[in-house]
């Protein structure tokens, strides 16, 4: 089964309404989901989910979350951290062993291997001693020696971002795209996110040999409307299409 | 040249240099919470521009229209051994030198400037625009427009408008609209000239004057410099200079380029990069505008009006202004992010060099090989001179890119 | 450019049309009883030079030191194909240009400049001296004296000195020494300068003044054009052409060049004389010196101030003044005798063109093909442009010598 | 054996000292002679034999000359008239009738290819008829398609200048020359002149099958001296040098 993966960040638009979201989801249609801890710097991010942040670091408070962490970890559902290095480094390790706790299964970390380049292996060798997934984040501007070194210290699943930030509607290629990565990374179990358009590159994308998608934005948006239905069916209908593949 | 070997020097791609880099290249980012600078760049870049500022791909096909273009503007430029300056300097290795004087507008600018109008021509756009400081980048926008029949709308900083009005004839003889801003073509520069109507004019209002026309009128904004896509563009500079080197069994131990935004530099070099792993490559920038030396290497804005992206790179602040240098083309605070982090990494390595050190490289220059380089240029044979008498009895082919001929900027030298 | 195929294109030998004209040539007379000029030549001239004068050889060994320095300054030009015009013009044929403005000193006069310059050097003379009036063969002179470290007196016809501040820059640059004439470097210039102190000058003074200085300093004296000599050295140009045509298939049915004395039209169609009987040549003159519609072919003074021989020649006499044309370079009373005898055999025609005409024509081809014409080579676009129009539907090859750039004289525009 | 060739203008620089050195002329020595009428403008000379033609034209007087002109016929050496067609031209036919009368064989006429090439073939057929000679006089500047045309139109020899005008010293390049001319006219009997420099110069002339030399400036200069001896050395000298060969 291809991997859908459902983005939020923590906090956003409110707790409850996002918890409302949350527990509606479909535990069957989704494998593995991503949660945005509030950064002071989301730098990586567009113009939708950088509000996400500020919002929710207005609002995060991790005693509502911890019984949704728990819910979803029992539910099989695999959840990953996307964090900043910017705001983790400093207190790298115990953020880590709160993750640990919380139940979550690797990490997404967007700047770490573009502004703390030097500080990359070390971190990822600590993970890996951890046990603790590492979850790569490439784009178009990641150089090929780099995807391919930093793949190499690591097996768990591959996050690629078709953008050079979230939710900005820049054009990029799907083919050229997937024939970079299986060539670089053949066997990988790619994401493909940031700024997907249509379900018709979805589709290009997993027919490729992709084997999932992140959405972000589009649900953000949903959730500042409060719009719960139109979100169910956006993940109904995105499930459908990576079914058909 | 018109000859059986031109087709087999200009290349039929681009060279993009990001799958090259050492580590990733840090994007660009939107420096006001709300409002996406990068989204605008959507609105006003044409979609294969903007496109090829952020793809992977190592090689861009030169659409057949653009090399025919570049054909008839001039391209390829010569390369050519210094052998007068050789002789001149008693040097033992050899000087070759890149000419992108020898084009039609007088420098490198036109080769990002056919393809930016080229791409947006294909989109059925009305109509180009851009600003321009000392009206190189200004001329190279009016005539690639008017290759492709499109129209320009030029906005030239008011001070430079005055004080260069043989530039404002060259962009009219390219059919180019030339207006001193602030002007009263746009709101923005409406207000400008309601404050003060003698407001002498920046960059950075340029921009927005531009960027204001082109959202209102369906024009694209042309992009002068420092954005990856531009300097894509220019590596038909390297790809030439090495294809040229080739043919004649050279190897370049050196390289050596003048540093505005980078557009020329990162053309004439990056394409070295993947497989000269020994070639030493030296950024040159005046004194007046020490971006590698004492700028920081920081996320900061690309003009000084916030209009586009923060970029991460080597920068004296967008706030910072020079001295009037006689260089115009290289008081830019920052550097292209590329060339930013090649630097930050120690890949490629800078010098900067001072007013009478440029005056006397391009003196020299002109009574041995006959060139009158452009002011900017001077800065790299000038770092050039000094590497020569540095490293005298050390026998290295050195390249040097010329990025322009000084013919315009003659007044230099009253 | 460097490149395998350069030296194929530069051609190893000059081209002389003496032996190759319909009549024999009338050689140069004395116009005095007592005092010959034509042995003044001798006097003033490099020997090889003066040989070349005088010679039957049809091709003339170019020598090895001259090729080197024919590739320091730009050669070969490059023959373009003008795409972007004929499809302005919606012409069936073809248009191609020689562009002799990618040459360092940005005109032609460089060819003979460097070739005069090498052999005053193998001589063992002091240094060089020569008249300029609008600066291009000043410019030229200095340079190629600069190549062969001569030292270069030029004397400039004051008017102009003033007028032009930014050639003198460019001599300058060269390390050309310049005084604008009358000066008091001579005996005859102060003579004049006593008499009247603000006398403007003429390009007759600049000449005496030169040839004075010369006797006085063992210097030679510099030709610009008219003399077969300068035309044989320009044959560089159209013999590259030749060259370039047959490396792409391409036979030139129409020739066009512009004549002030005659060097660059010589230089560029000569070589075609021999092997291309029905190739229409045709010399274009400016509608304010209608030398060869109301001109006599006749025995006239070369230099008004009757320092020079007599040549026959089309001329409208040695003291016509014309009008204070923008061509500065078109201005002269004569044209080469070589070329008065093919115009008057009818071999070759001619054109005239008034200025609005040739300032569009610049305009047209900046804007089309991004090169700005030099005034004088403005006029031989002015006619290919009426030739078009008026032979549309004959699918011509036709070839037109663009001689000069034009960005030192965008005054014009203004 | 090879022809020497002297020049003279009539009337200089008087007709008593010219008759003098005629007459102390051997005449074993030379077998043709050059006799050069008085020109309003002798404008392919150069400054040396201008000014004799302007003095000469105060002098001429043929009842003078006509008993010298008699003597060299009657001693067998053959008399060539330099005229110039701007002279001539109008009285031309006139003018052949008075050569032939006083025993003339032919005549060189400089500017009559250059200045009225289109008169030229209908001259010389009319001289051709008269069966006086046309001497062909071709120079650097004279086409080779001309100097084959005109050549072949006459049968007498060549006169070849050297140099652009008399007495010029501009650098030739004998070998060039002869080259050429043996190409153009093979088997030609050819006379160099104007302006031969050196003795090794007519050395070199002959050796390449050169047939004589004509000698004209040099000449005057000692009529205008005065230098009887000096003449008389000079056409012994040249004698040598020519009989050496
Ligand atoms: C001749 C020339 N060289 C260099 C530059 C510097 O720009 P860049 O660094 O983008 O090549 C300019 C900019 O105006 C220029 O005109
Ligand atoms: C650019 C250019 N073209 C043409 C001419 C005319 O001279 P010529 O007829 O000798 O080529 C000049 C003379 O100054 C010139 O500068």
């Amino acid at each position: 089964m291809k991997n859908l993966i459902p983005y939020f960040t923590l906090g956003y638009p409110d707790n409850n309404t996002l918890k409302d979201f949350l527990m509606a989801m479909p535990v069957n249609k989704i494998n593995y989901i991503e949660f945005g801890f509030p950064s002071d710097d989301p730098r990586y991010d567009g113009p939708t989910i950088r509000i996400t942040h500020r919002v929710g670091n207005q609002n995060f408070n991790d005693g509502f979350y911890k019984p949704i962490f728990q819910y979803f970890k029992s539910n099989g559902i695999k959840m990953y951290s996307l964090s900043y290095y910017s705001d983790i480094g400093p207190k790298f390790e115990d953020f880590i062993s709160y993750l640990i706790s919380r139940g979550f299964s690797g990490i997404i970390i967007p700047d770490l291997i573009i502004d703390y380049y030097s500080e990359a292996e070390e971190k990822i060798s600590y993970l890996n001693n951890k046990n603790f997934e590492y979850i790569p984040f490439f784009s178009p501007s990641t150089p090929d020696h780099i995807i391919k070194k930093i793949a190499e210290m690591t097996s768990s699943w591959i996050y690629y971002g078709l953008q050079p930030s979230t939710g900005i509607d820049i054009p990029y290629e799907i083919d050229y795209t997937t024939e970079r990565i299986n060539q670089l990374l053949p066997g990988r179990e790619i994401t493909y996110g940031f700024g997907i358009k249509t379900e018709e590159d979805i589709k290009q994308l997993m027919k490729n040999g992709g084997s999932g998608v992140a959405i972000g934005s589009y649900i953000e948006k949903m959730l500042e409307k409060n719009d719960k239905k139109g979100f169910l069916d956006y993940i109904n209908k995105i499930r459908g299409v990576l079914d058909d593949e | 040249m018109i000859s059986a070997i031109n087709s087999e020097i200009i290349p039929e791609n681009w060279y993009n240099v990001i799958p090259d880099l050492p580590e990733p290249l840090p994007p660009p980012k939107d420096s006001k919470a709300e409002f996406s600078s990068i989204n605008l760049l959507n609105k006003i870049l044409p979609k294969e521009v903007l496109r090829q500022e952020f793809t992977f791909k190592r090689y861009e096909k030169i659409p057949d229209e653009v090399i025919e273009q570049y054909e008839q503007i001039g391209r390829p430029t010569p390369l050519i051994r210094a052998k007068n300056l050789e002789k001149y300097l008693d040097y033992g290795g050899k000087i070759f030198y890149k000419f992108e004087g020898a084009t039609a507008t007088g420098s490198h600018k036109i080769n990002t400037a056919i393809a930016q109008a080229y791409y947006a021509k294909n989109e059925g756009v009305n109509g180009v625009t851009t600003e321009t400081g000392a009206g190189q980048w200004g001329s190279a926008t009016a005539l690639a427009a008017s290759l492709y029949k499109l129209p320009a709308q030029i906005f030239m900083v008011k001070v430079s408008f005055i004080q260069k009005p043989l530039r404002k004839i060259v962009m009219n003889l390219y059919n180019g609209n030339v207006v001193p801003s602030p002007s009263n073509l746009t709101e923005y520069g409406r207000k400008i000239l309601s404050e003060n109507p003698d407001h002498p004019g920046t960059l950075g209002i340029g921009i927005s004057e531009a960027v204001e026309y082109a959202l209102d009128h369906d024009y694209r904004y042309m992009v002068a410099s420092v954005m990856n896509s531009a300097l894509t563009h220019q590596s038909v500079i390297g790809l030439e200079t090495k294809k040229q080197l080739e043919l004649i069994g050279e190897h370049a131990d050196v390289l050596i380029g003048c540093v505005g935004g980078g557009s020329n530099f990162g053309g004439f070099t990056f394409p070295f990069i993947p497989d000269h792993p020994d070639t030493e490559i030296i950024a040159t920038t005046a004194d007046e505008v020490p971006k590698f030396s004492k700028g920081d290497y920081k996320y900061d804005l690309m003009d000084s009006a916030g209009v586009l992206p923060e970029v991460r790179m080597y920068s004296l602040g967008a706030d910072f202004v020079p001295p009037t240098i006689y260089a115009g083309g290289l008081r830019y605070h920052g550097a292209s992010p590329s060339l930013s982090l090649l630097i930050n990494k120690g890949r490629i390595k800078s010098d900067e060099v001072n007013q009478e050190e440029v005056k006397n490289a391009i003196r020299t220059f002109a009574n041995t090989q006959g060139i009158i380089a452009a002011p900017e240029s001077g800065h790299a044979i000038a770092t050039m001179l000094n590497y020569v008498k540095a490293h005298k009895n050390e026998k290295k082919t050195i390249v040097v890119n010329v990025s322009g001929h000084g013919l315009l900027d003659l007044s230099i030298f009253q």
